[in-house]
């Protein structure tokens, strides 16, 4: 006896449909939205001080490591300790309310609570000092800093984004006085570029970066 | 199963359209003589319905070979092909590593893998090729209207002529079919739709 | 397996809370300031100032705490935050660790230290390289005691009775006891302290003195020298040390001495050792230990021969070997020779007392006769006399004098100020435990509770706190400021590398309190004393601060001398030979991990295993297989231990080449208030230790119903008579030089494939199975440096033990009784075709160009075929989240993180692990010698086994650097790779045993 | 009817059949007096008939087995695989060993209807679908542990070659890797084979369920939606067939390789005890041993509790121990070799571990495995064991066990002594290990019941295809029209008259 509609007859198509239109669209979705470039680009919490990198990087031109001090020379990329803030702002702007959670600290002793806004996954043993002294610039991975009223994560901070570089570094290098140059351009020659990158052995093993 | 040429009566509209004549048959052999005669007639649009897979049903009914097996061969291919690119690309090409001190992409360790992508691609190819060569699942068929029909996949052999077959008409066809002997002869109606 | 998480207290239980909150006051500067206020007057901005903040800096960039939003359920990830200084220490430098020079006492001896720091916490301990005791080098306990710092049972508050008080009342407490004593000038005055060689420590005490004449002075560690002082005494009227010449040595004859291991100066004396035998080429000459002792000791385990003797022989032997020596060999002995004749070879082995004669004299003043401190005096000064008659002081032998030379007898000492504990007022105890460790005949507890006022100063509220009416607690010795006074005379320094974390003073500020010296911080109190010492009067901060970076004042070492003997004053100490005992004998052993029991709760030890027995977690009774058949027991059973009267139960445990009748005890366990860990875990055999026989004893056993469960890391003790710890004897070398590799030689096939060329560095480790003395301090040193956790009894009897290293022992030979001892110190071979990596589905462990077996925790998801793929079984699987939870379900405290290497991943459950050849010292030095712009050079790098071995046994480098280390030692012709036979190429070789045994001993 | 009712095979050979498979062949399996009609009837019956007690009895204790297997997973994946007795150096031990002991059980299955058919074996056609089901239900239980044994099973997916934002992907040299991708590609396509074996019969099921109760109108919508439409047409049974066949040969060298390449996680090791050439095929042998072992063990009791007797015939059963007697001794003849080898290799770590399996802690084991697996299936010889249903029962129960025995000797004896003596161990399961062990027994009967309450336990279109008069007496082969049906029969040629 009949059992089913005829319209029941499209099923197949409908199937096959399914399959591979809505299959291939939640894969690709998955694929993107599941990214660093996704997750990681553009995280910029609210920090306790309206503190201004594009005033203070940008107009004023302070160099990242009038702060940042000891950059070039440990791992971490030391965020400055109030002492730092107040060496300026005992004179300028002193009295400024922007300023109060700073003078606080001051006065108490209490550390200023930043939100921490470029993390690295834990395991990953990112080296301040090696990558500077290789030549790759604060923007290379942190973007225009002094173009940001707040700072926001400009890299997707991801281990494929980092074997980019690793991989094949000459484009992203710079001569060691160009370091903190946010504005800087890559302009030298492919030649001059493989020089540089020429004495440059990023690591590729799991060692490298993971202990 | 009252009247030898009871037509089904469950009826929404009245528009009806003969479908196909559907021939009942006690034994395989009574099938396949039919078959073989529609054959000699000429008729291309016609099906045997039989319980099991009846041999010499083919030539009775003068089939040509089924192609499945370029279909299985051609998958089967792709597959290994896919396998050995797949893992000579990921462990060979974009991200080598010293593994035990081997070649990152050495060949002989990957020949398990391709064995295995062959056969299931190939699995792949025997059941949606032979889905798509029969073009089921169809879970609508005119057939099912007859209530006898049911028995075509119990002990019961049956002979369909499709109406869409160049050949048919109503009066001839079923005098061929008369003359198989079967025992049972109806005329299937679909609903215009 | 975050390496930040170990930061994060959030999750940290309440006590831990409570713990943090006291902490986070004292980096409020604010309170800090005022708190130190007496240690930094104003005006005062000196160096050592601010190094001394910068140690108590605690919120660093790299404590970032997560805290996770709440409500904003679509946040991407848990808001962290970024707590820097208010005001930066100087010279901090976040994410760059530093090193400071100290000193901890171990048996007389002072260790100059080098302590690793990041940002504020120490976590690594290392030797100092240029201190002549240490020699770059540590020992077990020093590896283990930064652990002892983050202990978190230490106790954080003074206490009266039960009450928590503060460091306020304690001072009021000073105040009111200085009062009362100025009045009867210090008669009901008892002060007991641990024996000190502090020079600041002798000062305070004579200044004491000074203020109460009347006041009692008094000495007492349970493990002491006080028979070896007293045996000098006798010898030679004054109390000397003496420095013996290993490497020099070419007969050396232990008397019971396990100068490897658990004696004074055991660092030093390894290194000569060592030193002393290792061989390159077939023409090298090589050391022969003999050693007679009363249990299988580390130093048993490396002699060439060895008896085991009960403890009451070994009197009659050496009286034998010394009469032998004068009459066979006419050694001259003066009126000694007359006190000898009534020795005899009665029940002892001719053979060892003929042919160890004639070796002795063979080298003449180029042989160590040496006596172990559980021997009686008159032995030591018998040793004395016979060193002198052969000849090798001033040779082999020098001497030196002691810190503290009115030191008297330590067990005439503690008996008498439990004696004097009558009518006294007040009873200062120092440091220690007397309650648990002294004789138990003085039965101190109770004494005690009769004083009226009576304070302990230690670090944790042990047994001897609850029975004084105070406590109060004492500084750990990486908080302290001391100086010590080492062996040759050195004089170190010990600077604090952190506040005390629960606060606690030390005992030099107790007794300056007591002096009444207006500055009595410990600072000010080492400093005075400094400067009050000779040559570093002008240009003080200067040379202050030389002394602080280098850890020691240079050249501060006395020269040594050579003793002048009394012959006739031995021979009455000699007197007669009293009877050897038949029947059972008990002999306290120093243990090599809780030495007296001060260790007790410190699980890196705990767990680690006992050098012979493998033992982890647990002390027992041990037993020569003989006597245990004749017992009737079997590994595990209990047995009872009786002196007339007192008895002990414990299992007993068959050691091959324990003295036959001799029961090996081992001290230190089973204490009651050591803390979570140390609590109730072995069997306590204090109470059988008496005033009258403190070093061995007569005893009884019997066999108890029932056993006790022991966890061992090794149950198997044969090689199979595989080629594993491949040894042979000094013939066998001449013969051929490259035994080993013939032993175990590499397969020769072609290879199937291009194998990998190692360009750039190839790093390697060689290890010298001839040096390596199984002390087990690389296991330690691992341990340490790699966040290594521990896992509790119950998981090591199931075999899931952490260490990355392991030393493999293995008894060579067919008697059970007088076996042969074989040490294979194992890490990860870094297999050059490593089995394990080609079976990682997920490419979590692969190679790295320098040819490093990487093993990436985080891509790990542990299917554990690794594993069961590597022919050294070198990998180590975490089945549980060991860092956070013990397999009990403890939380783990997170004092503990505070000890954790910033960069090494800390595991989490489910993950393999194992050694990677310290990768992070290899990555560190590679920037830093990038930074510095030049090629990386030998002794950049070295892994944490290597720094701490004290017999050099390890050593690491580049392979491809033909000068280094390393590739020389791989030239060796001892070289051969472990189970070579595989074809796993492994990276990391070994230099086969030499044993230089005596032909005629086995004549 | 009874097994009374059959010739006595001396009989039948006297008839001038040529070898004992032709005489399988030719002859019919099922009483002569068996028609089309009662052969439907007696298959459908279990799926229409009211629900025997014994099914919901059995359903009961399965599914209570099957919660067990919930809370240990849960457990497992609560604390960690601490919970299970694994440690070093015994890193695999039960999840392992019963990971290979299930998906040699799923062997049978594809084994019969793959390999047998290619043969012919017309007296497969009883047991094929029901040891199909078998094998699905077992590489099921089986894939269960290579899941749930890693650490960190939430990252298992690492396994899997898909793009990830660590650019990483498998380590195709690792066994384990060829492991994944031979397992799920034998569960695929044993799947696929059993459901397109299923397709015809569930149409007969749909065709039966008439009558407008809502239970018959579910049936009848169920059936019908996965028969997918079939209405027997020749032109669909002629890619069928065809396609049949195909499977058939793909699943031969199929079966074969995934227990090779199960074997090659040993094989391919350095340990002693695995590191052996003989594994691949000793795995297979032993793997088809212990499921025709599990596959009769199961017959025996659906045979008696849903009535079969005239569908599985004591002819089937007698057969079946015959393979049993044949591989049983294959294996047995494993042990022995391993043992000559490990000797003649002269390598002292082999002859130890070898030594250490007879004679060592686990002697027991070892000497359980020889029992069950060599000595007990030799009592197959005497005819009149192999047609005695309870000595059957009981045999093939114990190959089963002993074929545990045999995974837990091989794995766990090796790995306990290998080479540093430092480091051997012991090992001994926790009750979580055994709630796992018993939990995959729970699921699989839970499965199982289902099936067999639920779908035709009997390949009904194939057994039609083999009764007598099945087929055309006479070829209708035209001049102009060349047949193609022949070579591709599910049964073995027809006897074709000459055409009058």
């Amino acid at each position: 006896m009949q059992i089913f509609p005829k319209t029941l007859n499209i099923l197949p198509l409908a199937l096959a449909f399914v399959t591979f239109v809505a299959g291939g669209a939640v894969t690709g979705i998955v694929w993107f939205y599941f990214s660093p470039k996704n997750f990681q680009v553009g995280y910029a919490p609210e920090q306790p001080v309206a503190y201004s990198h594009r005033l203070h990087a940008g107009q004023l031109g302070m160099d990242c490591r009038y702060c940042h001090a000891n950059v070039e020379s440990s791992a971490e990329a030391m965020v400055p300790p109030t002492q730092t803030c107040m060496g300026c702002h005992t004179l300028v702007k002193a009295q400024s309310p922007r300023l109060q959670v700073v003078r606080d600290s001051w006065a108490s002793g209490e550390p200023i609570e930043w939100v921490r806004v470029h993390k690295l996954p834990d395991h990953a043993y990112f080296n301040h000092a090696a990558h500077l002294n290789a030549g790759v610039g604060c923007a290379s991975c942190h973007g225009r800093i002094d173009q940001m009223e707040v700072v926001a994560i400009s890299q997707p901070l991801g281990m494929g984004w980092c074997l980019d570089c690793h991989r094949n570094p000459g484009p992203h290098l710079r001569p060691r006085d160009q370091i903190t140059n946010m504005a800087w351009e890559q302009t030298a020659s492919e030649e001059a570029v493989q020089a540089l990158a020429a004495n440059v052995h990023p690591p590729e093993n799991c060692s490298g970066c993971h202990r | 199963m009252t009247s030898p040429t009871k037509t089904n009566t469950t009826v929404e509209s009245d528009e009806r359209v003969a479908s196909l004549l559907l021939a009942e048959y006690e034994t395989p052999d009574g099938c396949a003589d039919a078959a073989a005669k529609l054959r000699d007639a000429g008729y291309t649009k016609f099906d045997a319905h039989t319980p099991y897979p009846v041999h010499g049903m083919d030539a009775a009914m003068g089939m040509r070979d089924t192609p499945i097996g370029w279909i299985v061969l051609a998958m089967g291919m792709t597959g290994c092909l896919a396998g050995f690119l797949m893992m000579f690309w990921m462990n060979g090409i974009d991200y080598p590593l010293v593994i035990g001190g081997k070649p990152p992409d050495a060949i002989p360790s990957m020949v398990p893998v391709m064995f295995e992508m062959t056969i299931l691609l190939s699995a792949f190819g025997a059941v949606f090729g032979l889905f798509g060569l029969c073009q089921l699942p169809r879970h609508h068929h005119p057939i099912f209207n007859s209530d006898r029909f049911a028995r075509a996949t119990d002990d019961h052999f049956f002979i369909s002529v499709d109406a869409s077959d160049p050949k048919f008409d109503l009066k001839k066809t079923r005098l061929l079919l008369e003359g198989t002997t079967p025992a049972h002869l109806e005329l299937v109606e679909e609903y215009a739709s | 397996m975050s390496k930040r998480e170990k930061y994060s207290f959030a999750a940290a239980p309440a006590t831990a809370k409570k713990f943090w909150k006291s902490l986070e006051a004292k980096e409020n500067p604010a309170a800090f300031a005022k708190a130190a206020e007496p240690e930094f007057p104003m005006g005062v901005g000196t160096v050592e100032d601010a190094a001394s903040v910068s140690r108590r800096g605690f919120l660093t960039v790299a404590t970032a705490t997560a805290a996770a939003i709440g409500l904003e359920g679509c946040v991407r990830r848990p808001v962290e935050q970024i707590l820097p200084y208010a005001q930066a220490p100087e010279y901090l430098n976040p994410g760059v660790p530093m090193h400071y020079a100290t000193s901890v006492e171990r048996r007389g001896e002072a260790l100059g230290l080098l302590v690793t720091t990041h940002e504020g916490r120490p976590t690594k301990i290392e030797g100092n390289p240029e201190h002549p005791a240490s020699l770059g080098s540590t020992d077990l306990l020093a590896q283990a005691m930064v652990l002892d710092l983050y202990d978190p049972d230490r106790s954080n508050a003074p206490k009266q009775g039960e009450a928590k008080k503060t460091f306020a009342d304690v001072d009021a407490l000073m105040a009111s006891i200085v009062r009362t004593h100025s009045a009867d000038a210090g008669a009901g005055l008892r002060i007991l302290a641990t024996p000190s060689i502090s020079p600041s420590f002798l000062r305070l005490r004579a200044a004491v003195q000074q203020r109460f004449p009347q006041a009692k002075f008094y000495t007492w560690t349970p493990v002491n020298e006080s028979n070896a002082r007293e045996g000098a005494r006798l010898a030679f009227g004054e109390p000397v040390v003496a420095h013996h010449d290993y490497q020099g040595a070419k007969i050396i004859l232990s008397i019971d001495s396990d100068f490897l291991q658990t004696e004074s100066g055991s660092i030093r004396s390894a290194r000569r050792f060592a030193d002393g035998r290792r061989l390159s080429q077939a023409t090298d000459s090589m050391s022969r230990l003999y050693v007679v002792e009363s249990t299988h000791s580390t130093t048993g385990a490396n002699a060439d021969h060895r008896l085991a003797l009960a403890p009451s022989k070994i009197t009659a032997y050496l009286r034998a070997l010394a009469k032998e020596l004068a009459t066979a060999h006419r050694i001259e002995l003066g009126p000694l020779g007359a006190a000898l004749q009534g020795a005899s070879n009665a029940g002892l082995p001719t053979k060892w007392i003929s042919n160890v004669a004639k070796e002795l004299v063979g080298a003449r003043g180029r042989s160590v006769i040496v006596a172990g401190s559980r021997q009686p005096a008159a032995v030591h000064a018998l040793v004395h006399a016979l060193n002198a008659a052969l000849g090798n002081h001033g040779a082999t032998i020098v001497f030196s004098s002691v810190a503290d030379t009115t030191e008297t007898d330590q067990t005439a000492s503690i008996t008498a100020f439990a004696a004097g504990l009558e009518g006294a007022k007040t009873a200062i105890i120092l440091g220690g435990n007397p309650v648990f460790d002294a004789p138990a005949d003085l039965d101190l507890a109770t004494k005690l509770a009769r004083v009226e006022t009576s304070l302990h100063f230690s670090g944790t509220h042990d047994e001897t706190c609850h029975a004084t009416k105070w406590h109060v607690p004492r500084a750990h010795e990486l908080e302290s400021w001391g100086d010590l006074r080492a062996l040759d005379g050195t004089v170190t320094i010990q600077q604090p590398l952190i506040a005390p974390l629960f606060g606690g003073r030390t005992d030099l500020e107790v007794l300056a309190q007591l002096a009444g010296e207006r500055n009595w911080r410990g600072y000010y109190v080492v400093r005075q004393t400094l400067r009050g010492a000779a040559g570093v009067q002008n240009g003080f901060e200067s040379e202050w601060r030389r002394v602080l970076h280098r850890g020691f004042v240079a050249g501060s070492a006395e020269p040594p001398r050579p003793g002048v003997i009394d012959m006739s004053r031995v021979a009455t100490a000699l007197g007669r030979s009293e009877p050897a005992v038949d029947g059972f004998e008990a002999v306290f052993l120093a243990c090599a991990k809780m030495l007296d029991g001060r260790h007790a709760n410190n699980a890196w030890l705990l767990e680690l295993p006992d050098p012979l027995t493998r033992i982890t977690w647990d002390n027992v009774a041990l037993l020569s297989p003989k006597t245990a058949s004749e017992l009737g027991v079997r590994n595990g059973d209990m047995i009872r231990v009786t002196r007339d009267g007192t008895s002990i139960e414990l299992p007993a445990w068959k050691l091959p080449g324990q003295p036959d009748k001799a029961v090996g005890l081992l001290m230190g366990w089973g204490r009651k208030h050591a803390g979570r860990y140390g609590n109730d875990v072995g069997f306590d055999v204090y109470p059988l230790r008496r005033s009258d026989a403190l070093h061995s004893a007569a005893v009884q056993v019997a066999k108890l119903a029932g056993s006790y469960p022991i966890s061992q890391t090794q149950d198997h003790d044969s090689m199979e008579g595989r080629p594993i710890a491949i040894d042979g004897t000094l013939e066998e070398f001449k013969a051929d030089p490259t035994f080993a590799i013939h032993r175990s030689p590499t397969p020769r096939t072609l290879p199937l494939w291009r194998e990998v060329e190692y360009r750039g560095h190839k790093w390697g480790l060689v290890i010298d199975l001839g040096a390596c003395t199984g002390c087990n301090t690389c296991v330690i040193a691992c341990q340490s440096e790699n966040n290594i956790p521990t896992v509790g009894k119950a998981m090591v009897a199931k075999g899931r033990e952490m260490h990355w290293i392991r030393i493999d022992r293995y008894f060579v030979g067919e008697d059970a009784n007088e076996p042969e001892v074989a040490f294979q110190p194992l890490a990860c071979q870094q297999c050059e075709e490593a089995p394990c990596e080609n079976v990682c589905p997920v490419e979590a462990t692969a190679h790295s160009p320098e040819g490093l077996n990487d093993m990436a925790y985080n891509r790990c998801i542990g299917t554990r075929y690794c594993a069961n793929n590597c022919p050294y079984k070198a990998r180590r699987f975490n089945y549980f989240n060991w860092h956070t939870k013990n397999e009990a379900d403890e939380e783990v405290p997170p004092t503990r993180q505070m000890q954790f290497n910033p960069n090494v991943t800390v595991r989490m459950r489910g993950v393999m692990e194992k050694c990677t050849y310290c990768v992070q010292r290899i990555e560190t030095a590679r920037t830093a010698t990038k930074i510095a712009g030049r090629p990386m050079r030998d002794g950049d790098i070295n892994v944490a086994c290597a720094q701490a071995c004290p017999s050099n046994a390890i050593t690491f480098g580049d392979l491809n650097d033909a000068a280094s280390r390393v590739s020389r030692q791989n030239q060796v012709s001892r070289h051969y790779k472990l189970l070579a036979d595989i074809g796993a190429q492994p990276r990391t070789t070994f230099l086969a045993k030499v044993r230089n045994p005596n032909p005629e001993m086995s004549a | 009817m009874s097994e009374a009712h059959f010739t006595p095979v001396e009989e039948e050979l006297a008839h001038g059949a040529e070898s004992p498979i032709e005489y399988l062949g030719e002859r019919n399996l099922l009483p002569p007096t068996m028609t089309m009609r009662q052969l439907t009837e007696t298959v459908c019956a279990p799926t229409e008939l009211k629900t025997p007690k014994a099914w919901w009895i059995g359903f009961g204790i399965a599914l209570m087995g099957a919660g067990i297997l919930g809370a240990s997973v849960s457990w497992l994946l609560f604390k960690g695989v601490g919970v299970w007795g694994n440690n070093s150096p015994v890193s695999w031990a039960w999840d392992i060993t019963n990971f290979v002991w299930w998906i040699g059980i799923g062997h049978a299955g594809t084994l019969i209807s793959a390999i047998l058919f290619l043969f012919r074996q017309k007296w497969r056609t009883s047991i094929n679908r029901f040891a199909e089901a078998m094998t699905i239900f077992a590489v099921m239980c089986a894939g269960i542990y290579p899941g749930l044994h890693t650490g960190r099973p939430w990252f298992d997916y690492y396994m899997f070659p898909v793009p990830n934002s660590m650019v990483l992907w498998p380590q195709f040299k690792s066994p384990l890797m060829w492991d994944i991708f031979a397992v799920s590609t034998y569960f695929t396509v044993s799947a696929l084979f059993w459901y397109v074996g299923l397709i015809p019969d569930l149409a007969t099921l749909r065709d039966r369920s008439t009558g407008d109760t809502l239970p018959r109108k579910v049936r009848r919508f169920a059936y019908g939606f996965f028969s997918l439409g079939w209405r027997g047409s020749n032109r669909h049974w002629q890619h069928y067939e065809r396609a049949y066949m195909i499977l058939a040969g793909l699943s031969t060298p199929l079966v074969l390789s995934v227990h090779s390449i199960v074997s090659f996680d040993f094989a391919t090791s350095v340990e002693p005890g695995w590191h052996t050439t003989i594994f691949p095929p000793y795995f297979v042998a032993g793997a088809v041993f212990s499921g025709f072992a599990m596959v009769l063990t199961l017959m025996l009791v659906c045979r008696s509790v849903f009535d079969m007797k005239d569908v599985v015939t004591m002819k089937h059963l007698e057969l079946m121990n015959k393979i049993m007697l044949t591989t049983g001794s294959l294996v047995g003849y494993a042990y022995a070799m391993e043992f000559f080898v490990a000797y003649y290799s002269g390598n002292q770590y082999e002859r130890y571990v070898f030594l250490n399996r007879a004679i060592g802690p686990y002697a027991w084991a070892y000497w359980s495995m020889i029992a069950c697996n060599v000595i007990f299936p030799q009592v197959f010889w005497w005819k009149r064991m192999r047609t005695s249903i309870p000595v059957m029962f009981v045999i093939s129960i114990l190959i089963n066990i002993g074929m545990w025995f045999e995974r837990f000797v091989i794995i766990v004896t090796t790995l306990h002594r290998d080479y540093l003596p430092a480091v051997w161990g012991m090992y001994s399961p926790t009750i979580w290990d055994m709630g796992v062990y018993i939990g995959t027994f729970g699921f699989f009967f839970t499965c199982f019941l289902l099936f067999l309450r639920w779908l035709p336990m009997i390949a009904l279109a194939e057994v039609k295809a083999t009764l007598p008069n099945a087929h055309p007496r006479k070829s209708h082969a035209a001049d102009h029209a060349d047949d193609h049906g022949h070579d591709t029969n599910l049964a073995e040629e027809p006897t074709a008259l000459p055409a009058e």
